[in-house]
């Protein structure tokens, strides 16, 4: 624990000198301030994380705040991996990224707040003292509302700031009011008590869980409080939304997490709450990703629909509990906790090569885009390798924790219970069309802006040549690769916190579980084996034959040009025509106002639909009721003077009367 | 005799609804100084030369002739003589008026039992001064009206604790006394700078600071 | 020994359909028709032809048929493949059975949009939205053969399957029609695709390897075929259960025959449908599926 | 009591001698002198005149008041030095000021209700001409609104305390402690109505709706430093006498109905203050919006009993010192862009980067984000709620302060970061700056951290109350 605090406080130390160094060092500062802090605090971390032991301390900070307990194991071991790992790797990607910035005025007030960030997630996870953990969770919240404002004199950033971060109050009061109810009933502040008024089978217990588990999703982004997403991740800096999106999205999965290994017998509504919401919010996800074309929105749907998946995890593993089936609940969690993992390696991975691409062609339209991979071949393919681990296809690292997720419902399914098997099956079915859809959001993706020709006429000359992004995202495909090669070592890495997770899970169990995960390992070799062989018979026949390079089949028209590629909308049309309930869509016809006019545009957009037929209305609603008391400030003294009196007399004849 | 004064007090506060001229007001005003005085003497029980001489200065010196001096002493400044013509007619005021009696009254006799006071008479006019000077405030136009409204509503409160209380301690009494000059002060300076800055003292122009 | 057929099997089967297919096609239009054994001979022969390469394309033009075949031969292992085991199975196999071909899939689709050709890609995308129902099918119907034998992998869930009783029956006979459409829908046959047009609007399948040519056409020709004898193989498992070698071999040939005589025969006797309907079509594959699972769990809680 | 000869004295000199200079070091040295006499009265002394005394519920104020001032006094050198005002008006600004703050601190301190009464509405007349003090139209109609609507509150407090002196009637004095002590039965018709009229009376000019009309029109329309004064320490002075009441009121057991009325006009405060917030464009505004809200907030606090009133002592510290902050700090930004508008300042974070910074963590403040001593407040508020099982009431007091947060960021982001560019870059004068970073010191440090006297203070205030 000792290096614990020696990490925090190189991060503190390293924000503060920060502050007082010129622009473009800061981003190396942070580097080194990240590198020096990660490598001190994965220790204990990773010392936890691998022993399952829990070590304590407790620290004493007078009155307002009390006594403060971090206590750090094996499920904060395990956040404090995700959070080192995320920083580590955006740091290096800030370093290129940022150099475009160094001018900008909000240049310090975002890397100061970035590091803060980190900062307070480290301390969140390990927090006990409910006040405290309330102080570092709305640091959080602020820190990471400052370091979207990078561009803060766009409007639509600010909005989306702003929007974020009304979001998180919502979601710290709900956290709060949780947290207030559970310790008013038990009289404790620790976090870690609260597991006795769970266990002590009190009225309102599944009410509280579910509160929590609101507001966490409120962080987490799960429908349908999930529409600061999509608006915040476009808006910051890339390093941050891959930060955000991969590291402190999981922050709401921890609070889940920690709530549900509380729960002994969970309810049936506390189940299917968590379960409904999941689904929901994967299969929405995903499908708005489908129809996005600003690629950081998409990205940021697809990290709605992961979440969904993790929720997934989550509520199998709660289902598991309370049908006291053990393989379902432990599948359960180490799919959701193996896929927290996934998902804050792919998907900075896929954000930082967003973010690359739109530092060269300066447009986030992936209508815009096409053919980057001639142009930056690195970065497209392990932009290629993200998305096909993203899209939970088998070889890398996403299809693992997928599977996990399968195998539990599998086990679902063959559970004698009919309420388990409705309910796996449904998970399967939906897992199913999750993983078809991400198959087809992400070859909207590579094949509309990677690949084809140019779409814009402007070509730069690009080049693979910002070597510290490319650094980050290397170290972040290599995690992907050995994760999907290796997935019977890689799955020790949550071992601990999965045994912890329940006292029920035996250590036979586990390893069963890394059993068929070797097979899973062997086929993937069988199939490099096969492809290594299809692959050299293919080179052998073309060996001696001259290579005919032609242009491609284009219905007759001799001069195709990039205008007449596929677009992206055009490719998701089919799905579009079949869901159209749920897709929204806003046209915007641009009218003709000359007599001879040069070109009519119509543009369309999406529009959200629980945005448009939830949360707008109930905003509108609160608007007009808000709306109605306006006239109350007219200006006038004798109105003013007349609804004093008002108020005087009707409070004094009531109170007469009585 | 004590009945008479508080009719008479009753007509005063009545006048204002009858009259526009502004002096009018003001002489309201310091007839009013004079009825409070005199109610106070008919109501005394052990005479005491010290807050005789209190009541005095109270009533009459600051009442009966200081500030009626300097409202006049604004009006005259200001050079207005008449009140805005309202919206409402002085048949309507007086209406009003007399409705505002009928429910002082009626809200006197009935609380009786419940705040045990002796006379409920007193209490209805007190009670329907204050809201009579409120009455004044709201359907007035000019400041300076307001200001002389506001006087009423104070005499109102005056009248109201001679019903309810015996005396007010001294430093009180005393204290009340130079915040009202004080306001009666203040209001006047900042009427006249309205008048400089608006060329009018209607209040209808000062809804500027609005949302 | 049973690897060594097993292998064959793979070899040759796929092509022996294919032709046979055409052969029925043929016998329905009255024509001599090509021989049993063209798709072969077409093979070969485009194994030995250069290759095409569109100018814009990358890399993964080429990479693309390589990974989609070795996907669905990598599938192939899970599948008990003309015997009553499979080559290779684990607990939850069929998981990777479907996505390593939601893999090949996958590559397939990059590799047409590789070309930046509107066709294609409109080929692409009609490949990558019919799939969406193919897959949740599988997975449910196979969900109710775990559900019914208790077992996990392919195999070994279907030679567990027990018809002693009425909803097993009902639920096997439901799941041969699914594995039916699903060859028609994943071998791109009529009523989903025809692979005789090439009329541009229309075609799904086809239109995505337009552009590949020599080896990679060979490869992308056979991927189908094989893909196609899968379900074959699918059908064939679920109905000699627990026969012997021989009966096993001689019924998956049988299946194959059968199978090919029905897609040739509703290939010369229907018309393909409109685009907007191959959405319905194939969800009617989800109903079967919800259809297959409710009796089979109805059926199991009350012990029809 | 010496003391209060000093500010006069320093009055008379300034308004004699007409000397600009002379007028900076009157405000300095009174505002150290006045530091140290009320470090001196709350820690050292007891002092416990006939009618003034230094009790337990007026230390915590008596403190405020004391930061409050020497902060404005230090930015009211700055706010006078840049501008070009004659040498009447300057040494008037600097007697008025002056007499200001004697004045509260003379109100906080008394212990008879009905000199407190004469000298809180002393603090209206005296700090009429600061909110005149830049003689345009809107000032003298905000000035106006402010002495008349005060003065009607200030009467109708006058009523309650005429009915409370009936209620007590046998011990014929209006000193509290008599009220407290008193023996005999109690009418509790009589103590209701009191209570109601000194509510609505006090209230008024503690900024509590319905009658809180006058506050947006005069904060927004004072100087930034007056404001800051009115803000952050008037409506506290008006609001103790409210808190002295109420103990009666729990004393002789009516505390069910003062708490009906406390929380039905705290929730009318917090709504009304909702609904502007909100909707209007005008920062200066928006903070005296504010400030109602924070007003009912306390006011809620106070109703909520037991560690409510804890709460509602430590929201009046936080909004004290945050408020006097955010209204100094707003002096600069409408220094910079002459516009009270929002969406037409330029971006703050840019052209005035430590303005810029001290504004957001004000703004920060008052939202209770942590470590904010709101938080500490709005915490306790609602484990109180929680506690009491008023989930209603804690979901309608939620719901009022996201609107709030939504409004204050919405405000903040634009100013912070408005696309507008006034390329110039101004300097800022540390007299700008410092005062509100002392502010920002003590309101977030005492979040973090409070140090076992000041706790013992605010734990002794609030058990005055009782509860």
């Amino acid at each position: 624990m000792k290096l614990y605090f020696l990490s925090l406080f190189v991060i503190f130390i390293g924000t503060f000198i920060n502050l007082f160094i010129k622009n473009e060092r800061k981003t190396f500062v942070s580097l080194i301030t990240m590198l020096v802090s990660s490598a001190v605090g994965m220790i204990p971390a990773l010392n936890i994380l691998f022993s399952g032991a829990v070590s304590e301390i407790r620290l004493s900070a007078g009155y307002p705040i009390g006594d403060i307990v971090l206590r750090m194991d094996p499920l904060s071991a395990f956040f404090l991996v995700l959070i080192y790992l995320g920083s580590i790797v955006s740091s290096i990607y800030a370093v290129d990224y940022l150099k475009k910035y160094s001018d900008n005025p909000q240049f310090s007030l975002v890397s100061f707040s970035f590091n803060l960030l980190i900062l307070s997630m480290l301390l969140l996870v390990t927090m006990q003292n409910i006040f405290a953990f309330l102080m570092v969770w709305e640091a959080m919240s602020l820190t990471s509302f400052l370091s979207i404002l990078l561009e803060g004199e766009k409007r639509e950033t600010r909005r989306a700031a702003l929007e974020y971060f009304v979001y998180m109050d919502i979601s710290f009061v709900m956290i709060l009011t949780g947290f207030l109810i559970m310790s008013d009933a038990m009289k404790t502040t620790e976090i870690m008590r609260f597991a006795e008024y769970f266990q002590s089978n009190s009225k309102y217990s599944s009410l509280v869980f579910i509160l929590l588990f609101f507001g966490f999703a409120v962080k987490a982004g799960f429908v349908p409080f999930h529409n600061w997403l999509p608006k915040a991740h476009p808006a910051s800096p890339s390093h941050v939304s891959g930060f955000m999106s991969g590291v402190m999205l999981k922050m709401g999965i921890y609070g889940i997490m920690r709530f549900s290994f509380f729960l002994d017998k969970p309810a049936l509504s506390e189940v299917l709450t968590v379960l409904f919401v999941s689904y929901i919010t994967a299969l929405l996800g995903i499908l708005y990703a489908i129809f996005e074309k600003d690629i950081k929105k998409l990205l940021a749907f697809s990290s709605i629909e992961n979440i969904g998946i993790i929720g997934i995890g989550i509520g199998l593993f709660l289902l598991g509990k309370r049908y006291d089936n053990q393989l379902i609940s432990l599948l359960g969690i180490s799919g959701a906790l193996m896929h927290s993992f996934n998902h804050s390696v792919f998907k900075p991975l896929l954000f930082f090569g967003a973010g690359s691409i739109y530092l060269k062609t300066h447009t986030r339209n992936i209508e815009k885009l096409g053919g980057i991979l001639k142009y930056l071949p690195l970065t497209s393919y392990m932009f290629i390798a993200g998305s096909i681990a993203i899209s939970g296809l088998p070889l890398l690292s996403g299809f693992m924790s997928e599977l996990l997720l399968y195998f539990s419902a599998i086990e679902g399914v063959r559970s004698s219970l009919i309420q388990i098997t409705a309910v796996s099956i449904v998970t399967i079915a939906v897992l199913a069309f999750i993983g078809t859809m991400a198959l087809l959001c992400f070859t909207k993706v590579i094949g509309i802006m990677l690949l084809g020709a140019r779409r814009s006429k402007e070509d730069p000359q690009m080049k693979d040549d910002m070597k510290y992004s490319l650094l980050s995202m290397i170290i972040l495909t290599v995690i992907i690769i050995f994760v999907g090669f290796f997935p019977q070592y890689s799955i020790l890495l949550i071992k601990q916190t999965v045994l912890h997770s329940s006292s029920s899970f035996s250590l036979s169990l586990f390893d069963s579980i890394r059993e068929s995960l070797e097979k899973v390992s062997f086929v993937s070799f069988i199939f490099i084996l096969i492809f290594i062989g299809i692959f050299t018979l293919r080179q052998i026949l073309q060996k001696n034959r001259k290579k005919i390079v032609e242009k491609v089949w284009d219905c007759g028209y001799q001069r195709g040009s990039a205008r007449m590629e596929y677009t992206g909308a055009s490719y998701v049309e089919p799905l579009k025509n079949i869901t159209s309930v749920l897709i929204v869509e806003k046209k915007t016809d641009i009218d003709i106002k000359e007599y001879f006019p040069h070109a009519k545009d119509i543009e369309g957009s999406r529009e959200d639909f629980f945005e448009k037929y939830m949360i707008n209305p109930s905003v509108k609603f609160l608007k007009r009721v808000f709306d109605m008391f306006s006239g109350i400030q007219r200006g006038s003294t004798q109105q003013y003077i007349l609804m004093g009196m008002v108020f005087l007399i009707i409070s004094l004849l009531i109170l007469i009367w009585k | 005799m004590y009945y008479g004064l508080l009719v008479l007090f009753a007509l005063t506060v009545i006048y204002f609804s009858v009259t526009s001229r502004l002096r009018a007001y003001v002489n309201a005003l310091a007839a009013q100084g004079v009825i409070l005085f005199l109610i106070v003497l008919v109501n005394m029980k052990e005479t005491n030369f010290q807050s005789v001489i209190l009541i005095l200065i109270e009533t009459i010196g600051f009442k009966t002739i200081l500030i009626p001096y300097i409202l006049n002493k604004i009006i005259y400044q200001n050079e207005a003589s008449r009140e805005i013509d309202a919206g409402l007619s002085n048949f309507f005021s007086i209406l009003a008026m007399i409705a505002i009696f009928s429910f002082g009254f009626i809200l006197s006799f009935w609380t009786k039992e419940v705040l045990e006071y002796s006379n409920p008479f007193h209490f209805g006019v007190a009670f329907s001064s204050i809201i009579a000077g409120m009455y004044i405030i709201l359907t007035k136009k000019r400041l300076i009206t307001h200001i002389m409204g506001y006087m009423v509503f104070e005499n109102g409160i005056f009248l109201f604790s001679l019903t309810l209380l015996k005396e007010m301690p001294l430093i009180v009494n005393l204290g009340v006394l130079l915040e009202l000059f004080m306001i009666i002060f203040v209001s006047g300076f900042f009427v006249t700078k309205i008048k400089e800055s608006y060329n009018d003292d209607n209040i209808d122009n000062l809804t500027d600071l609005r949302d | 020994m049973h690897i060594i057929i097993s292998i064959f099997m793979i070899l040759t089967v796929p092509f022996l359909f294919a032709g046979l297919i055409n052969v029925v096609k043929s016998y329905w239009a009255g024509r001599m028709g090509p021989s049993l054994f063209q798709p072969f001979y077409d093979f070969i022969k485009l194994l030995k032809k250069s290759e095409a390469i569109g100018r814009r394309t990358t890399e993964i033009f080429s990479l693309g048929p390589v990974i989609y075949l070795s996907s669905v031969l990598t599938a192939v292992l899970f599948v008990p493949f003309g015997f009553n085991r499979s080559l290779f199975s684990f607990s939850g196999d069929f998981i990777f059975f479907a996505y390593i071909m939601a893999m090949g899939n996958f590559f397939m689709i990059l590799s047409a949009m590789d070309t930046g050709s509107s066709f294609e890609g409109m080929g692409a995308s009609r490949e990558a939205v019919f799939s969406l129902f193919i897959e949740p099918a599988l997975f449910i119907i196979l969900a109710s053969f775990i559900y019914l034998s208790g077992k996990t992998s392919i195999s070994s869930m279907i030679s567990a399957l027990n018809f002693t009783n009425s909803y097993t029956i009902v639920a096997s006979i439901l799941a041969i029609l699914a594995f039916f459409i699903m060859i028609l829908s994943e071998g791109k046959r009529v009523p989903v695709d025809d692979p005789n047009t090439h009329l541009e609007l229309t075609m799904i399948h086809e239109v995505m390897v337009l552009d590949h040519s020599g080896a990679s056409l060979a490869f992308v020709n056979y991927a189908t075929y094989l893909k196609m004898t899968i379900f074959n193989a699918l059908i064939s498992s679920v109905i000699f259960i627990e026969s012997g070698i021989f009966y096993s071999i001689a019924g998956f040939l049988a299946v194959n025959v059968l199978s090919a005589f029905l897609v040739g025969t509703l290939e010369s006797t229907l018309a393909r449908f409109r685009m907007s309907h191959i959405p319905q079509f194939l969800l009617l594959l989800i109903g079967i599926a919800i259809f297959i699972i409710s009796s089979v769990l109805m059926g199991r809680q009350r012990g029809i | 009591m010496l003391y209060f000869i000093l500010p006069l004295l320093f009055s008379l000199i300034s308004f004699t001698a007409k000397r600009k200079n002379i007028d900076y070091i009157i405000l300095v040295s009174n505002s150290v002198l006045n530091a140290i006499f009320t470090v001196y009265i709350v820690f050292i002394a007891n002092i416990n005149l006939k009618y003034f005394a230094v009790d337990a519920i007026s230390k915590p104020f008596l403190l405020i008041l004391s930061i409050v001032f020497f902060s404005s006094s230090l930015y009211s050198i700055y706010f006078l030095k840049k501008r070009e005002i004659d040498e009447r008006w300057h040494s008037i600004y600097t007697l008025c000021f002056i007499l200001f703050d004697s004045l509260m601190m003379l109100s906080l301190m008394s212990v008879h209700i009905g000199l407190y009464w004469v000298l809180l509405e002393a603090t209206t007349i005296l700090t009429a001409p600061l909110i005149y003090f830049n003689k345009t139209k809107h000032s003298l109609e905000a000035a106006w609104k402010y002495v008349f609507i005060c003065s009607i509150g200030i009467a109708i407090g006058f009523i309650g305390i005429i009915f409370l002196s009936i209620t007590f009637r046998h011990s014929e004095s209006l000193f509290f402690a008599d009220f407290y002590g008193y023996s005999d039965p109690v009418s509790s018709l009589f103590l209701k109505i009191a209570f109601l009229f000194i509510i609505v009376g006090f209230g008024t000019k503690a900024g509590l709706a319905p009658l809180h009309f006058w506050l947006p029109d005069a904060h927004s329309e004072a100087p930034s430093p007056v404001s800051a004064m009115l803000s952050a320490t008037l409506l506290n002075t008006a609001m103790i006498g409210i808190i002295r009441v109420l103990k009666a009121m729990y004393i002789f057991k009516e505390q069910y109905f003062a708490n009906t009325m406390l929380l039905l006009m705290g929730f009318m405060s917090l709504f009304v203050s909702a609904v502007f917030i909100l909707r209007i464009k005008n920062y200066k505004r928006i903070l005296a919006y504010s400030s109602i809200e924070n007003m009912g907030i306390i006011a809620v606090a106070l109703a909520s009993g037991g560690a409510g009133i804890l709460a509602g002592i430590i929201h009046t510290v936080s909004h004290s010192l945050l408020k006097a902050s955010l209204f100094l700090t707003s002096g600069n930004i409408l220094d910079r862009y002459e516009t009270k508008h929002y969406d037409e300042t330029g971006p703050v974070m840019k052209d005035m980067k430590m303005t810029g910074i001290v504004f957001g963590l004000s703004v920060f403040g008052i939202l209770a984000i942590p470590p904010s001593l709101s938080f500490l407040s709005e915490f306790k508020i609602m484990s109180v709620f929680i506690s009491g099982k008023n989930y209603f009431l804690m979901v309608l007091f939620m719901l009022l302060l996201t609107v709030v947060f939504y409004g204050f960021i919405k405000m903040l982001l634009t100013m912070m970061f408005g696309e507008k560019d006034f390329s110039a870059v101004k300097k800022e004068y540390i007299l700008q700056i410092l005062p509100q970073m002392l502010l920002l010191i003590f309101a977030f440090g005492l979040g973090l951290f409070m140090p076992s006297a000041v706790k013992q203070i605010l734990l002794d205030a609030a058990n005055w109350i009782g509860g």
